[in-house]
């Protein structure tokens, strides 16, 4: 496989003095091409500077950028071989939505027929035939969506980045996005580069995930290693939910000094053989599932319970026994706060 | 309407509609003051409004809330047929008798037998020149104006013109014809037949190719003749005044077709609201030191013949200067009517001139 | 909005205030009318009001002589008159004018405008700001004297160029048949400078307001899509900073088509509409005719304001 | 080739400046003319130069008369358009009905149409109606066109004011009246400050309109006009300029900071 | 228990002729006192518009609105006994913290050192003490989030209502804040009325669910009412993952016309005795679990797989067979397309 993007050492650093902001502190990232790659992160951790740094909007104030092994750290956005799906969607508001999709042609200089085919085609691909002669402001959030996709995508670029694509989406139209665009993906084979703060988005889209907190990538691993095997206890944290413990009683659970269990690999059972038992602190009911919090000597630990296990739901106050096998307990890399 | 019989007790103000500078009150030059004393003695407070046109001026006396106006002459036949305003009596005037007998029953405020005005001053439309250029070859004709021609300095004199911008000049043209071209019969340059006017007409056509900008105010004229390079155009004697005290190479002559000019006359409105403290300043303004102050600072003539001597601002010669003596070789201005006697009622009147002047301007 | 009319609310607690509150909220129809006398009421009465008695004026006629209106029978005489070739003239090269300058104040308007609205920040912003509304607070005829100073044959520019050995390049445009004339100040280009000098703040204002609200990613999808600066400006911006280049001309129109002091000041004495307007009502007395000419502009205006609305002017006023 | 994105070219960044100073040269000269040496007649360059006009100017009643005139009639046609503007604005600002489009265009009129047209029709009408000229003809005509100045201020305002602040106050317990002075006028303040100075500045160099509705009064700019038509210290005006310049300039810096949160970008 | 807030027969008409809008069409709803009562639907389904009548801001068509059993279908909003949170959260850009909370009670001519100190003691409540002389704009989402909270409860209310409050949130702080309101609203035990188009919030926050579907409720009922019985395709589909089979199929499975079947009640086994076997069609890893999905001759079948049952996750192309037992499968009202 080639690769597609390559960040070596890039940092980016906004103002100066007081008001320094580094929202990018040496990022080295290999992305291959093909893949469907995300960069996740809580809000302000850099994501979209890094984003930006690719598609030439943001100059890296140090380190080199790579697109297909060339060297585009100082060209233009308009000289780089990728294309951008914006957060607001930025459709031109003046124009109508074929003439959106073809923009990228026209700047090329392709005759007006054949672009304006092949905007209808891309506006096919999208599922969103019939409606190029409307304006932007004439079409839902999904369409827009979907528009700006078509929009990046004419240009058949190496690279298409996405910023929080589906950010401004109601939830069930962002499932059913998630679905396509997963599909649209595969369908071209283009290398993607997402962005999002959602983890559910990310576990379930991409090929690999880019863990960002404050300007620095934490972990980069596939869905599973992030999720299972997350390497700090920040991205345990934040991908999903978990119980982190420390010190003394991630010493008792695995002999470590910081361990992860996962609330759904945990099990309630028979009081003998628990590995630990307590009161039920609270439920709370989720459909697919309830999470229940047990005081473990003053400390709660969550247990996802899948109704398949269980009929009756424990209630606040009972005492119940937990259980979980030994491959559940993941070691935490240093003891990080 | 009849006059007044006699005068009451002041209204405590007066409002007059007057040209720029004719009723100065020593704001801008203490010298220059007629107003505070009369206002002292009197106690009518002296409310001024300028006009910068005979037309601006009937507009407002038509439109109302003033007393007095001090009216030229193409503007105060109008204002009588308008019936704007009212008969004066001269007998509560007791100056009266010293005015100039040549403008004691002027044609451009007696009219019917009957005083509608007092007159106040009155000057003539020169021409001014600039010295430099025409050296020791004065003009003596308006033809520098109205015709292309290289003047003393070897440079042709397009460009370098200016004429006025208002549509009483297009006497000024037919003034030119009557002696040029006398074959047109022109006897009176505001009584004009269709020919006549049309003659007259061309005549500007020709000169608008000649002038890069009519003047219109008097301050816009004295910047020209310093920094647009114009060295001769129709003028009042004001400007001269003013250029040479800045000792600016110009001078003024009346050519031998003459000159048209205009007399002006205080007059009184028909509705006039304070018609006492009016009579009072119509006696104070004949009274010589003020005739010759104004005279002074306007480059007026007094109607008041005593003015002319003595007045420190004037000096014993501003009279002459300033066109006294050649009274007689003006043509005063006057409204354009069809009626006139020197064509058989045939005129061409005022309102086709204000709009042939527009297109004259406009180069058609 | 919701404006039915209901059954007056069953009255909360207090005072006559919350009273009147309680029937203003519970009828929004009343609270808009009240909301909107008083600016109606004035615009109606006192601006419609003083249009139509000038509309009306347009009829009467005009005693020649005496110069009072004659207010006994209408005429359309001096729509007549208003056909006159010279005055069509005049009509003609006002709005050519009008145009001109628009198109001038826009060209040199716009990056001005764009660059205060782009790049200029902070302190910088505020300078451009100041630099652009201190014009407009400083005496316009103070202003346009200012200009006569610099324009003049023996004035600041020719001083210059002459200092700068090229007064054969003021020669040249000054020999131009049309735009010409003895001097900058006696020449329609110099009018034309000073009609672009005093609306130029006007242009550039809404121009500015209109390409700040331009959001930045569509510059950046542009840019993504793989437009040049060039292309961006063209596709992009420009028509999206149109209303506010549609505003701003408003103002260069129609100040243009009715200002009558430039032209007297500064120019070759041809006249502009405004002028003969003023003339023939200051001067002339002509009211009749007058009210009749100026409808020429109101006219103008109004097919100017039709198009400007389309291009979504009022909205970046 | 290193071209930061975010930095204006050169050629932007000449013309801007080039633009500046064509708005400004006439300004340098009318500050170098108000120490003119030279009282009748401007000639370039001055021959020499004085400060005495400072002091003539001072001395001039005829001026403070005139500023005093010009600065109450911008003053009460500033409030008087400060009340329209803000009705017409909170009436139109977030409704839809029928004649809406009307209403907006009739305020934008008398700013749209020419002066001069606002000028003879105002004249017009108080000739028909017999009114004479006073202080309250100027101020007519003033706060006509000043309307639409605050009213776009105001209207711009209201419209990124999310009106879930209005329904936010309401739902806590205030009246139309308590919700009016607390929230509503608090939002507006500085959109109508900012208005109101625009709409004075406007009214306190207005010529065309005043020419024709100030009948024998003498505002600042009909003083202007008298005295640069027939002057005898000429560069007193110009003293009088540069002094409206130098006292204007924290009103326009203060406009500026004002209004300036609703010039910011929006993302639509 | 009291009735706080009661709806008869209330409709709300948008426009009119051809632009009619039927925002809110003929809903009966009674809500009890002290209840957590949530309103859940696809975005433009008219919970907006319903909240908005309760809370006075719009003027219903027809109907009657009752709060604690009186008539308050025309009163002013300020003469309602209720409180808004604001999906925008309305706080007064031109106030400070504290004079924004304490705004409901300066209105009420409460004397300023008073209000000032209920203000700080709410502040305190939501856990904000010392932001006080802050303006709204130096705040983080949540945080104003929370202000918007303590300045409507400072009235104390019988009834908050809560348009979407976090949907402006990251998904992170939205689950804390999910949990903290949900505390409070417990700790103050006054009635909530909430909004939101997001199934897992209001499952797990709601004592009850009211779901929304263009203008009009379609079920009521706790959240296991509605999750494991949903009363029609819409809502089986809106609240959570579904498998709906209608006409044959679901004859098939259980006798009537519709049913529904949740993805978590599959289980995957033996070939024997299996409910239903095919191909797997693909598998979405979203880290608690696994999606699969498996082609039932040829509509897809959803089975949501935990990591406890199954140490191998199948691959596209395996055949998996369907476990389930009887009471998983949901008759649905109708055949509602
Ligand atoms: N142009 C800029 N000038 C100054 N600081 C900036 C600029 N752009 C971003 N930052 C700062 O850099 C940091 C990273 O911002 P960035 O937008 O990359 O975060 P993000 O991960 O995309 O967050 P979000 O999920 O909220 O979009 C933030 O602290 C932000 O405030
Ligand atoms: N003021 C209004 N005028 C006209 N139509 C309106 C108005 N308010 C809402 N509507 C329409 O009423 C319908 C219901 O809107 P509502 O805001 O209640 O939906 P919602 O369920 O809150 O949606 P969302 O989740 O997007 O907020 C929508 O079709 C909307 O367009
Ligand atoms: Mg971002
Ligand atoms: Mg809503």
């Amino acid at each position: 496989m080639t690769v597609a993007v390559t960040l070596e050492a890039v940092s980016c650093v906004f103002g100066s003095g007081a008001q320094t902001v580094r929202a990018v502190e040496h990022v080295d990232l290999t992305i291959e091409g093909g893949e469907f790659f995300t960069l996740l992160g809580p809000s302000g951790s850099g994501k979209t500077t890094c984003l930006r740094m690719i598609g030439g909007f943001t100059l890296p104030t140090s380190g080199r950028i790579l697109i297909g092994g060339q060297d585009v750290s100082q060209l233009p956005p308009y000289a780089r071989p990728v294309n951008t799906v914006f957060q607001d969607y930025a459709l031109f508001p003046h124009m109508n939505i074929r003439d959106n999709v073809a923009y990228g042609l026209m700047v090329k200089g392709v005759d007006k027929a054949q672009r304006l085919r092949r905007a209808d085609d891309m506006l096919e691909l999208v599922r969103l035939g019939g409606v190029g002669d409307r304006r932007p402001a004439q079409l839902s959030g999904g369409q827009r969506q979907r528009v700006a996709l078509a929009r990046a995508l004419i240009n058949e670029p190496q690279v298409l980045l996405l910023d929080e694509p589906l950010g401004a989406l109601d939830l069930k139209l962002r499932e059913q996005m998630q679905t396509e665009l997963k599909a649209l993906q595969r369908k071209l084979g283009i290398t993607f580069l997402f962005i999002t703060h959602d983890q559910h988005e990310a576990l379930s889209m991409s090929d690999r995930i880019g863990v960002f907190n404050q300007g620095r990538l934490e972990q980069v691993g596939t869905p599973q290693a992030i999720y299972n095997a997350p390497a700090t206890r920040f991205v345990a944290d934040f991908v999903g939910a978990a119980n982190v413990f420390q010190g003394e009683r991630a010493r008792q659970l695995a002999g470590v000094d910081s361990v992860m269990l996962r609330p759904e690999r945990i099990q309630l059972g028979a009081a003998h053989s628990a590995r630990l038992s307590g009161p039920v602190l609270d439920v709370q009911y989720f459909g697919a599932f309830s999470r229940l919090r047990m005081d473990w000597a003053g400390e709660p630990v969550v247990v996802d319970l899948n109704p398949l296990q269980l009929t009756v739901v424990p209630e606040a106050g009972d005492t119940v026994h937990l259980h979980w096998s030994q491959d559940a307990v993941h070691a935490l890399q240093g003891a990080a706060a | 309407q009849t006059a007044l019989k006699q005068i009451g007790k002041g209204e405590g103000q007066v409002d007059i509609v007057a040209w720029p500078g004719y009723i100065e009150r020593g704001q801008t030059d203490k010298n220059f003051d007629w107003v505070t004393e009369f206002e002292k003695k009197t106690g009518c407070k002296v409310n001024v409004k300028t006009a910068g046109t005979s037309d601006e001026m009937v507009a407002l006396m038509n439109e109302g809330g003033f007393d007095l106006v001090t009216a030229s002459g193409d503007a105060s036949m109008r204002l009588i047929a308008g019936k704007r305003v009212q008969p004066i009596n001269v007998d509560l005037i007791p100056s009266y008798k010293n005015i100039d007998p040549r403008l004691q029953k002027a044609p451009w405020h007696y009219a019917n037998n009957t005083h509608y005005g007092v007159p106040y001053q009155w000057g003539w439309n020169v021409l001014m020149y600039n010295t430099t250029v025409f050296k020791d070859k004065p003009p003596t004709s308006w033809n520098v104006v109205f015709e292309e021609m290289n003047l003393p300095d070897g440079k042709s004199n397009k460009g370098r013109v200016q004429a006025f911008d208002g549509p009483i000049y297009i006497a000024d043209a037919a003034l030119y014809l009557m002696k040029k071209n006398p074959a047109l019969g022109i006897k009176d340059p505001y009584e004009l037949n269709e020919a006549q006017y049309k003659a007259a007409l061309e005549l500007l056509r020709g000169q608008r190719k000649l002038v890069g900008k009519y003047w219109h105010d008097a301050f816009v004229q004295i910047d020209d003749f310093t920094n647009e390079g114009v060295v001769a155009s129709s003028s009042w004697q004001f400007m001269a005044n003013i250029l040479k005290s800045k000792n600016r190479p110009v001078a003024t002559v009346v050519p031998v077709e003459g000159a048209t000019g205009w007399a002006d006359s205080t007059m009184m409105h028909a509705e006039a609201k304070n018609p006492n403290c009016a009579y009072m300043w119509m006696e104070h303004s004949l009274n010589p030191k003020l005739q010759g102050d104004l005279a002074a600072w306007f480059g007026s003539v007094p109607s008041v013949p005593a003015a002319c001597k003595g007045n420190k601002l004037l000096g014993d010669d501003g009279c002459a200067r300033q066109g006294y003596n050649s009274f007689e070789r003006i043509s005063f201005w006057k409204t354009p009517t069809t009626k006139c006697t020197t064509q058989n009622n045939a005129c061409v009147p005022y309102h086709k001139w204000v709009s042939d002047y527009i297109a004259v301007l406009g180069g058609r | 909005m919701n404006t039915m009319t209901l059954p007056v609310p069953m009255a909360s607690t207090g005072g006559p205030l919350r009273r009147l509150s309680d029937l203003l909220y519970t009828r929004r129809g009343l609270a808009l009318g009240l909301l909107l006398v008083p600016p109606l009421l004035w615009f109606g009465v006192v601006y419609l009001g003083s249009l139509f008695a000038l509309l009306a004026n347009s009829f009467f006629g005009l005693d020649e002589f005496s110069g009072v209106v004659d207010r006994t029978q209408l005429t359309l005489v001096n729509f007549r008159d208003m056909l006159q070739p010279a005055n069509v003239d005049v009509v003609l090269r006002t709005v050519a004018m009008a145009l001109a300058v628009t198109v001038a104040c826009t060209a040199i308007a716009f990056p001005i405008a764009y660059y205060m609205a782009r790049y200029a920040r902070g302190p910088q912003k505020a300078l451009l700001y100041i630099a652009v509304m201190l014009p407009l607070w400083s005496s316009y005829l103070v202003r346009l004297y200012a200009w006569k100073l610099l324009l003049a044959k023996e004035g600041a520019i020719s001083w210059v160029l002459a200092e700068l050995h090229l007064s054969w390049l003021l020669e040249a445009l000054l020999a131009t048949p049309g735009i010409g004339g003895n001097s900058l100040s006696f020449s329609r280009l110099g009018t034309f400078i000073v009609f672009v000098y005093m609306w130029l703040p006007f242009m550039i204002l809404p121009i500015q307001a209109a390409i700040e609200r331009i959001p930045g990613s569509l510059l950046e999808a542009s840019g993504d899509l793989g437009a040049k600066g060039s292309t961006t400006f063209w596709k992009v911006i420009f028509p999206l900073a149109m209303p506010g280049i549609a505003a701003g001309s408003i103002f260069t129109f129609s100040f243009t088509l009715g200002d009558y002091i430039i032209p007297q000041v500064i120019g070759d004495s041809t006249l502009f509409i405004g002028q003969v307007v003023y003339r023939q009502q200051g001067v002339a007395g002509n009211i009749p005719f007058a009210a009749a000419f100026s409808l020429v502009p109101i006219v103008v205006i109004g097919v100017y304001l039709w198009i400007a609305k389309k291009l979504g002017a009022f909205d970046a006023l | 080739m290193r071209s930061d994105p975010n930095k204006a070219g050169w050629g932007l960044k000449a013309a801007t400046w080039a633009g500046v100073l064509f708005l400004h040269i006439p300004l340098a000269l009318i500050i170098l003319y108000a120490f003119s040496a030279e009282d009748k007649s401007y000639v370039f360059p001055p021959p020499g130069l004085t400060t005495q006009w400072f002091a003539a100017a001072w001395a001039r009643d005829d001026v403070w008369a005139a500023i005093g005139l010009s600065f109450r009639v911008a003053l009460i046609a500033t409030g008087i358009a400060m009340v329209l503007g803000t009705l017409a604005a909170a009436g139109l600002a977030r409704t839809r009905f029928f004649g809406r489009d009307a209403v907006s265009l009739l305020l934008i009129l008398p700013i749209a149409l020419p002066g001069i047209i606002t000028g003879i029709a105002l004249r017009t009408a108080y000739h028909t109606m017999e009114i004479p000229f006073s202080f309250w003809t100027i101020v007519i005509g003033h706060a006509t066109f000043c309307v639409v100045v605050v009213y776009n201020n105001a209207v711009a305002r209201l419209r990124r004011t999310s009106p879930s602040l209005i329904e936010a106050s309401m739902d806590l317990g205030a009246d139309t009246f308590q919700t009016i002075r607390h929230v509503i006028l608090p939002q507006l303040g500085s959109a109508l400050l900012a208005g109101g100075l625009l709409a004075f500045a406007l009214s306190f160099d207005e010529v065309i309109v005043t020419t024709f509705t100030a009948g024998q009064q003498t505002t600042l700019p009909i003083w202007m006009l008298q005295e640069l038509i027939r002057p005898r210290q000429r560069p007193v005006t110009n003293v009088v300029a540069v002094v409206v310049i130098v006292l204007t300039f924290i009103p326009i810096l203060a406009a500026y900071y004002l209004t300036r949160s609703d010039e910011q970008p929006s993302s639509r």
